[in-house]
């Protein structure tokens, strides 16, 4: 298992490095001058060619790119911010906890309400209770999330004064943003866990289950469950990945200094560095979330660890010394 | 009569992430003209790899296959279209061996269209009427979808279209073992038909030795991508030479209150075709194994004329 | 008084197109120690029939339109949530045609095992652990494979496990529904002789579901054959065999090639079963009889016994038939 | 130390303790000098302190702050007497050196407004200094009052850089940074020996939120006691709800340039004067929250005129249209970027002078693409708004200096022109001549119509009814020193 | 199971769709779905015959009318009529939604057909392009996208387009696999099918279920995707009135005028929501598993 969990790490190397490729390469052909934004207007071009070469503009492509990925290997440093000129690796360090929070937040939102709602609807297939949260978990998805957002702080904050309008100063400020972004992919994953879950409860296993005379509360959780949860699995990663590089609307509605609105405005900054570090810095962190996904599939999963462990004690069937003698 | 197909020493190994597949290990064995060749054998043991290589829809690792005396075992483009047009193959499954998507005309038509046989439209039409005719398809369900049918009607659409080529050699691999007993025996009068009317050479796959004693000439008994008994159909139900063969005999239950049989019945399961050690693979399951078994291989060899068998001791049991 | 009582036992699968008239009014018993093989083609209706006995037909679309299933007296179609746990693996368990999709592939075979040990026997978790291993060996394999996953077994084995788990707790009755089918015969012949040895030894009623006449003449004693939700013909094993009454039977068991005699041609039955969703008026098998009268398009037949315990559902047999056509 | 709480104590408890602003993002750095976010100059006034400052009133005339007195020793050489009892936050005294060394270091980032514009500066003893520019340079007190000249510690600074002073600052101020929770909120604790007396409140709490309208929210929710830039549209409503709402005029204004260039027609380039409803559109963008513009300087600067004349007149610019080179009209593009204010500008004027016939795009560019497309002359009508910190004359006029000739693609006459009487402007140090050169340079430049002025926007805050001293600043960067906030 | 046949012996040749068609009509969520979706595209077709006022028509003395008589959802800050706008409006969304989702559904269909069909080396190719997309984030990708290519309709298209090809690439290779192992594969190449041939014959047709159903849930990504960018400002130029730029155009009225961001905000969610209706619809008509 660790073998395979190394395997998979050092498989996200070349990953990593082709989306720094891409980006860089995005970047690169990028028209727009950074001195523009960081020089005042009036700048002479001697200063902004001296500015250029500051920031090691004026070198070739590849020149560029080889300093960028050792400066990363070896230094951890993912440059240097044009606007601020600080390192972009202490800004996004500073930001990405913000995100990375959020997303698991609202990951545990969406999955305790998806998973429960998904669960509770298979069971009770075609039922009101069924339709009703079919209808509402897709009305959720389909809210503009800053719309959401903006009902949600409305009523519970402005008009109840429950919680914190914005700011994640307590956990009390997480809540509403986890939920805005919980409820839009508690939908998506309510679905998955339907659907899969009356897949499952087809099976012959669930028969027999029930044929054990097993309570059926012991035939879902004990026998269903597990095996509708793999699917669901995938899903709760995409979602986790889609709030960690997609939160931007969110981050922006409650005023959370996370990683996207930053990156949005070093877009409109033509901020490169900072834009492929958070680049990176989210794929990477989205690649470490799938393997995490992968590791608990094969918890959940024996054939799956099977795999991954296949080097060390596979029994062959064949091998078995029961037979029945005649 | 001349030796119509013959194959030699073939050979298809699978890679897989646990080691190589011996699939089909080194087969040889002839079919004549209008014969019947059945091939049998338990789950995995590659016969239907054995089928898929003579009609050339896998590569094939070593050997050689030999047509009406010429060497088929890699042709190219231009004489594989001449031999799709004398091998066919029928396939197990009739619900996933055709196009869900196509009408049952077009599926018959398809062979006709891909390999340019007809002169116009009305060539077309005629000839997919009469084969449909032949295989007895009625004319409504022309136009039906694969979904609206049932197994037998599936499988005559599967042998038409094989059929609508003309071939002369026929790969059926397990053609009725989804169907039940009283469609099945439908589809084998088909079969024993066709195969009168036109002359055709087929090798039958099945794991049913009912089965394969009513439809064929000689039979080969498979075991773990080798071949372990080949000889006449009546030889090998009164004589079992092999081992495995003999408790593949005495394991079929028979439908009749009056015969019992003494039963062989055999330890454990058909073992992993990956990797295989280089000694009698039966061995493992064999309840006259000896220590020979485990070191040497046994080849195929004639132990009586005409009468195949790859064991060390098939004469001494 | 028998074990088991099925009486005019009716099952519909009710869909928003269609009704699927699965099981329509079957009846038969089955004494302690008795084996039924239960024979019929693709859809006749086998499975429902083995579910609606022990009252697991999936609801919806399976509704359990009339009828009832005595075991012991105690009609199962009528128990509460709570007696049908009881009775489920207690006094009655099954046993599926695929051993590869009736275990869960995410539990040990081991705690599968023991789980129903544990429901049913007010067992510590580890006393349950030990009869399950008990029970592993009683079926031919090694105890120590107790904590291993359902995929690390071959399809042979598996299906061991599955009849380990259904003789778990000593049933009375044991619905096999094609137990054997899914495997190779050489391994089929395993499986068989150890049902048999089990039988034996557990001394229960078994009922036999196949399609494989052969595994019917190997392990019943009594046999019916289904058609169309229908029981058309059953009785003794020899009675059948021997004498089968039914057209359907007769057409059955000579459209089989025989490892014994050669045959030029085989002799199938023609055409096929009705889609049961749209059965005619009459006997279901009417279309394809070579022995049809008038009587049989729009009569059903009743259930005729043409000797001590054979009974056909034929008119051929009944006393006031029509000329034949 | 003693209790921050001590002075609130003593005023019989009804101040409060702290002090709640929302400001609009988090700075990205305390160090004054590299940044050019108003918002962290905000703080950075609370931090630092300056050579001179501007008074807090509406004159906003220069006042001593670290400097007591100044005289010009030369047309390009200054020299400041610097108050004796000036501690940094660390403890350290401020001298000559101190000054000396701040200027020369803010002197060399690109940020500062007088980048690159001393020439060099001279401690004369510890507490005199001399600046020296490289000629007369009328507006270096403006960029001197501004807080990015702000004054550090040169000790400090050689200790732990740049980067050490943008975590942790050390200045001179009336407050010192206690707590930065990074993302979430900015503390500064009242300093208890600040040489100019004691702060307002002992603690200022900043926090950060970017939605105009959830700021407005955070004031509602009580969780606020000041808010800066709130929306104009919420302004009624917290009137109404009982908070103090504090508009002030400001050095910002919104028009649209129009390139000489790529809209060489004159008439044509009237007729889009005369096509706008000032005050309508004033009032759909701005709500009450500006003014008509009359004048092409805002009017807080120095040398502001009441030089605009043109009003909404559809009928004569529909003649101007006719009488031009292209009578039927022609199709133009409003360079516009992805800001509210600027597109809402955009949409509306788009729609006025659609109608005299005009067939004119919108186009949405990046910040940056803007501004390269402004620079490079590549536009034909962007509207913007401009703001101009130092309320100086010639950071007003630096769109029209003429340095940069593709900007507004002047022919070569006018651009020589207007680069003249920018470059005398920049060198007049006496104020009423230099204020005659900018009230003909401006007429040059409304008699082009390279500019169409729009609105004379406020700045505006809403505070708490229990603010009290609070003064909102004519650049936008207002002191809190001395606020306080009652129970 | 054949559930549908009039039960006349030769009433066949009810085709994989008319089957699909069949039993989508009996689901009454997805025929509403279908009716909305129908409706708003009659909507986008006669836009300029149903809009009483043109998209970008002001008229300051009206602003804010709240919604009534003579503006049924009420005036905008500029004095805009709403409704005329959310109806003009629903051909950007719509058409956006439609050309990205058409612009990924062939990119990716061919890349994951191809990936799926042909050998080692070219799948590991382009899977593990499509693995690179795959780890960043789709509205990420986007955002760097248009920051390549600048606003625009065309632009975000192009980047909501791509954004979403590697979804539809796996999907696709996902499906092609699983067809590819079954019998009539091979039993087309058995009767001389050429690769290519097979490829377009018998495998792509088979996919069209999968892919239709990923369709009708893209279009409605893509109009979430476009509605986002126009929120942080990276998206189509106002005045042109799609969905997502008007909600965040309106944002700082919410308060006062709340619908100025209502109305928008439910077209938004009213297309989204009959698009993923349908889709379900389609997913159950469409099953594989309800054949046989
Ligand atoms: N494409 C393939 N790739 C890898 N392994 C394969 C492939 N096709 C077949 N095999 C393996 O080759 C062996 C022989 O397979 P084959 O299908 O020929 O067996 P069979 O005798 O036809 O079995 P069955 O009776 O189940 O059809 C099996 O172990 C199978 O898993
Ligand atoms: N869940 C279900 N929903 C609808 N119809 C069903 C369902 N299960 C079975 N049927 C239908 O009921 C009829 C009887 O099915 P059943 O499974 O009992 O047959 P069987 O005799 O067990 O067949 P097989 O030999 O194929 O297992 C068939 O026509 C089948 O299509
Ligand atoms: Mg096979
Ligand atoms: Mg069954």
């Amino acid at each position: 298992m660790i073998r395979f969990i190394i395997k998979r790490i050092l498989l996200i190397i070349p990953v990593l490095l082709g989306i720094s490729l891409l980006i860089f390469t995005m970047l690169y052909f990028t028209p727009g001058d950074p001195t523009i934004v960081i020089m005042p207007q009036d700048a002479t071009e001697e200063a902004r060619a001296q500015m250029r070469h500051e920031l090691g503009l004026d070198r070739p492509f590849w020149v560029r790119y080889g300093e960028y990925l050792k400066n990363i290997v070896t230094k951890l440093d993912f440059g240097t911010s044009y606007t601020t000129r600080q390192s972009v690796s202490v800004e996004l360090f500073q930001k990405f906890p913000f995100t990375l929070k959020l997303a698991f937040l609202s990951a545990i939102v969406a999955t305790v309400f998806g998973v429960i709602l998904g669960i509770v609807s298979a069971v009770r297939q075609y039922t009101i209770f069924d339709n009703l949260s079919t209808v509402i978990g897709l009305a959720a998805y389909s809210m503009p999330i800053f719309w959401l957002g903006m009902l949600l702080i409305i009523v519970f904050a402005v008009n109840l004064r429950w919680l914190p309008s914005s700011g994640v100063a307590t956990w009390k400020g997480w809540i509403l943003p986890a939920v805005t972004i919980g409820t839009n992919h508690i939908a998506k994953i309510m679905r998955m866990t339907r659907s899969s879950m009356l897949e499952v409860m087809r099976q012959d296993y669930i028969t027999t289950a029930r044929a054990k005379g097993l309570e059926e509360r012991e035939v879902i959780f004990k026998h269903a469950f597990g095996n509708a949860f793999i699917p669901v699995i995938t899903t709760i990663g995409l979602t986790f990945g889609q709030t960690l590089g997609g939160a931007v609307v969110t981050e922006r509605v409650f005023s959370i200094p996370g990683i996207g609105m930053f990156m949005v405005d070093s877009i409109r900054m033509l901020n490169y560095p900072v834009v492929q570090g958070a680049v990176l810095l989210t794929a990477f962190s989205f690649s470490m979330m799938n393997l995490l996904i992968d590791i608990l599939y094969a918890f959940i999963d024996p054939r799956i660890k099977a795999q991954y462990m296949k080097k060390k004690k596979h029994k062959v069937p064949v091998t078995a010394k029961g037979a029945v003698q005649s | 009569m001349s030796t119509f197909l013959e194959v030699s020493n073939l050979k298809k190994h699978f890679k897989t992430p646990k080691g190589l597949l011996h699939a089909v290990d080194g087969v040889n064995f002839k079919i004549d003209e209008g014969k019947t060749l059945g091939v049998v054998g338990e789950s995995g043991c590659g016969k239907s790899t054995l089928g898929r290589l003579i009609v050339h829809l896998h590569e094939i690792t070593d050997g050689k296959i030999f047509f009406e005396g010429r060497d088929i075992t890699n042709p190219p483009p231009k004489e594989m279209k001449i031999l799709r047009k004398k091998m066919q193959m029928i396939f197990q499954d009739p619900y996933s061996s055709i196009d869900p998507r196509m009408t049952v005309f077009e599926i018959i038509g398809e062979p006709l269209k891909i390999l340019n046989l007809y002169s116009n439209k009305e060539d077309y039409n005629k000839q997919i009427d009469q084969i449909m005719d032949i295989v007895g398809l009625a004319k409504r369900v022309r136009g039906a979808y694969p979904h609206e049918l049932d197994g037998g009607r599936r499988q005559r659409i599967g042998i038409a279209r094989a059929l609508v080529l003309n071939p002369q050699f026929i790969v059926c691999d397990e053609p009725v073992s989804a169907l039940d007993v009283s469609i099945q025996a439908q589809i084998l009068n088909l079969m024993q038909d066709l195969q009168r009317d036109r002359n055709l050479t087929y090798m039958f796959i099945t794991h049913d030795l009912s089965v394969v004693k009513h439809i064929s000439d000689n039979i080969a008994v498979m075991y773990l991508g080798l071949i372990v008994e080949f000889c006449e159909t009546k030889a090998l139900f009164k004589a079992p030479a092999h081992p495995y063969t003999r408790a593949l005999l005495s394991a079929i239950p028979i439908p009749s209150v009056h015969e019992r049989r003494k039963r062989i019945i055999l330890k454990g399961e058909i073992s992993s075709p990956i990797n295989p050690a280089e000694c009698c693979r039966f061995a493992g399951r064999c309840i006259y194994a000896k220590e020979r078994c485990q070191q040497e291989a046994p080849q195929l060899r004639e132990v009586t004329p005409g009468h195949f068998c790859a064991c060390h001791f098939a004469e001494e049991i | 008084m028998s074990l088991l009582e099925v009486n005019n036992l009716t099952i519909y699968y009710e869909k928003e197109q269609s009704v699927v008239k699965a099981v329509n009014g079957i009846s038969f018993k089955l004494a302690e120690g008795e084996t039924m093989g239960l024979v019929g083609e693709t859809g006749a209706g086998k499975t429902t029939t083995a579910l609606g006995m022990m009252n697991l037909v999936p609801n919806p679309p399976g509704k359990i339109k009339s009828g009832e299933v005595l075991v012991d007296g105690k009609n199962v179609l009528t128990m509460s949530k709570k007696e049908l746990s009881r009775f489920h693996g207690n006094q009655a368990a099954m046993i599926f045609q695929d051993p590869m999709t009736s275990l869960n592939p995410i539990m040990t075979v081991g705690n599968q095992i023991a789980e129903t040990i544990r429901h049913h026997e007010k067992l510590s978790r580890a006393d349950a652990y030990k009869s399950a291993e008990k029970m592993l060996e009683t079926v031919g394999i090694d105890s120590d494979r107790m904590s291993d996953y359902p995929h690390q077994f071959s399809g042979g084995m598996k299906q061991r496990v599955v009849i380990a788990i259904a003789l778990a707790c000593n049933p009375r009755l044991l619905l096999a529904d094609e137990p054997t089918t899914a495997l190779d015969v050489t391994i089929q012949a395993q499986i068989l002789d150890l049902m048999n040895d089990l039988k034996k030894k557990y001394s229960m009623g078994m009922l036999m579901i196949t399609h494989d006449l052969g595994v019917v003449a190997e392990m019943c004693q009594r046999v019916s054959i289904m058609y169309a939700g229908r029981l058309v013909e059953s009785g003794d094993l020899e009675d059948v065999f021997d004498r089968p009454s039914h057209p359907y039977t007769r057409g059955l068991l000579s459209s089989l090639p025989s490892l014994n005699e050669d045959m030029e041609r085989l002799r199938p039955i023609p055409g096929m079963m009705p889609d049961p969703a749209n059965l005619p008026a009459g006997c279901p098998f009417c279309p394809r009889c070579e022995q049809r009268m008038e009587i049989c398009q729009d009569t059903m037949p009743g259930n005729m016994e043409v000797s001590n315990g054979h009974f056909t559902m034929c008119h051929l047999y009944s006393s006031n038939k029509g000329g034949t056509t | 130390k003693d209790t921050p709480s001590a002075s609130s104590g003593a005023g019989g408890a009804q101040y409060k303790d702290t002090l709640n602003v929302v400001i609009e993002s988090e700075p990205s750095t305390l160090f004054p000098y590299d940044q050019n976010e108003f918002y962290t100059e905000t703080i950075i006034k609370l931090i630092y302190d300056t050579l001179i400052y501007r008074t807090n009133d509406d004159k906003w005339e220069f006042t001593s702050e670290v400097a007591k007195s100044w005289e010009y020793i030369a047309d390009n050489q200054v020299r400041f007497h610097l108050n004796d009892n000036i501690y940094f936050s660390n403890g350290e005294k401020m001298t000559a050196e101190d000054v000396k060394f701040s200027l020369e270091t803010a002197n060399t980032f690109t940020r500062v407004l007088f980048y690159k514009q001393l020439d060099k500066v001279e401690v004369v003893d510890d507490l005199t200094v001399d600046v020296y520019t490289f000629g007369p340079n009328p507006a270096l007190f403006s960029n001197l009052a501004h807080p990015r000249s702000s004054l550090i510690s040169k000790k400090y600074y050689e200790e732990v850089g740049k980067e050490g002073y943008a975590r942790k600052p050390v200045g001179s101020g009336p407050y010192t940074l206690a707590n930065w929770n990074t993302g979430i909120a900015i503390d500064v604790k009242a300093r208890d020996n600040y040489w100019r007396g004691t702060p307002g409140t002992p603690n200022i709490h900043f926090s950060f939120v970017p939605e105009a309208a959830s700021r407005s929210v955070e004031m509602e929710t009580g969780a606020a006691d000041i808010v800066t830039s709130p929306d104009y549209n919420d302004l009624d409503r917290m009137t109404g709800l009982g908070f103090e709402v504090v508009a002030k005029k400001s050095a910002r204004i919104a028009g649209v340039f129009v390139n000489y260039g790529n809209v060489p027609d004159l008439k044509i380039r009237q007729a889009l004067a005369y096509a706008i409803d000032y005050p309508a559109v004033v009032e759909a963008v701005y709500g009450n929250m500006a003014t008509v513009a009359d004048g092409i300087f805002p009017n807080t600067v120095p040398g502001y005129e009441k030089n605009w004349t043109i009003s909404y007149n559809l009928e004569k610019a529909k003649q101007l249209v006719a009488e031009s080179r292209t009578p039927r009209g022609l199709s133009l593009e409003v360079m516009s970027y992805d800001q509210t204010e600027t597109s809402q500008l955009a949409e509306i004027l788009q729609f006025y002078w659609k109608q005299i016939g005009i067939d004119v795009k919108i186009s949405q560019n990046s910040f940056a693409t803007v501004q390269k497309r402004q620079s490079a002359g590549d536009y034909q009508l962007y509207p913007m708004a401009s703001q101009y910190g130092t309320l100086d004359p010639s950071r007003a006029t630096y769109q029209f200096d003429g340095k940069i000739p593709t900007m507004l693609n002047l022919p070569p006459e006018i651009n020589a022109e207007f680069k003249s009487y920018w470059d005398r402007g920049a060198t007049e140090i006496d104020l009423t001549k230099r204020l005659a050169i900018y009230k003909e340079y401006q007429e040059k430049i409304v008699e082009q119509v390279v500019y169409i002025p729009i609105a004379h926007k406020m700045i505006a805050y809403i505070t708490s009814k229990n603010v009290e001293g609070f003064y909102g600043a004519p650049g936008g960067i207002t002191t809190l020193w001395q606020v306080k906030v009652k129970k | 199971m054949k559930p549908y046949l009039k039960k006349e012996q030769n009433e066949y040749g009810f085709g994989p769709w008319q089957q699909a068609w069949l039993t989508y009509k009996k689901s009454k969520t997805a025929m509403a779905g279908l009716i909305v979706f129908a409706a708003l595209i009659l909507v986008a077709v006669f836009a300029d015959k149903i809009a009483p006022y043109g998209y970008d028509d002001q008229n300051l003395a009206v602003r804010f009318t709240p919604p009534g008589k003579d503006f049924i959802f009420g005036t905008d800050n500029f004095g805009r009529d709403i409704f005329s706008r959310i109806v003009l409006g629903s051909r950007y969304s719509m058409v956006i939604g439609a050309v990205a989702m058409s612009f990924s559904c062939i990119v990716g269909t061919i890349l994951g057909a191809i990936a799926g069909f042909y050998n080692d080396i070219i799948d590991n190719a382009i899977m593990r392009f499509i693995d690179l997309l795959m780890a960043i984030p789709s509205i990420m990708l986007a955002i760097s996208i248009i920051a390549v290519l600048g606003n625009g309709v065309q632009n975000v298209i192009l980047a909501v387009g791509i954004s979403s090809v590697p979804a539809y690439a796996r999907q696709i290779r996902a499906t092609v696999l699983s067809i590819k192992d079954q019998e009539f594969i091979e039993a087309a190449t058995c009767i001389g099918s050429s690769r290519i041939r097979t490829l377009f014959r018998h495998v792509l047709p088979n996919c069209l279920a999968p892919i239709i159903v990923q369709m009708s849930l893209s279009v409605s990504q893509a109009i979430l995707s476009a509605s986002s960018l126009s929120f942080i400002g990276l998206g189509i130029t106002p005045p042109l009135p799609e969905w997502g730029a008007m909600l965040s155009a309106g944002r700082p009225y919410i308060r006062e005028y709340a619908w100025i961001v209502t109305f928008p905000g439910l077209a938004i969610m009213l297309v989204v929501f009959a698009l993923n209706l349908m889709g379900d619809g389609l997913r159950d008509a469409l099953d594989p598993r309800l054949k046989r």
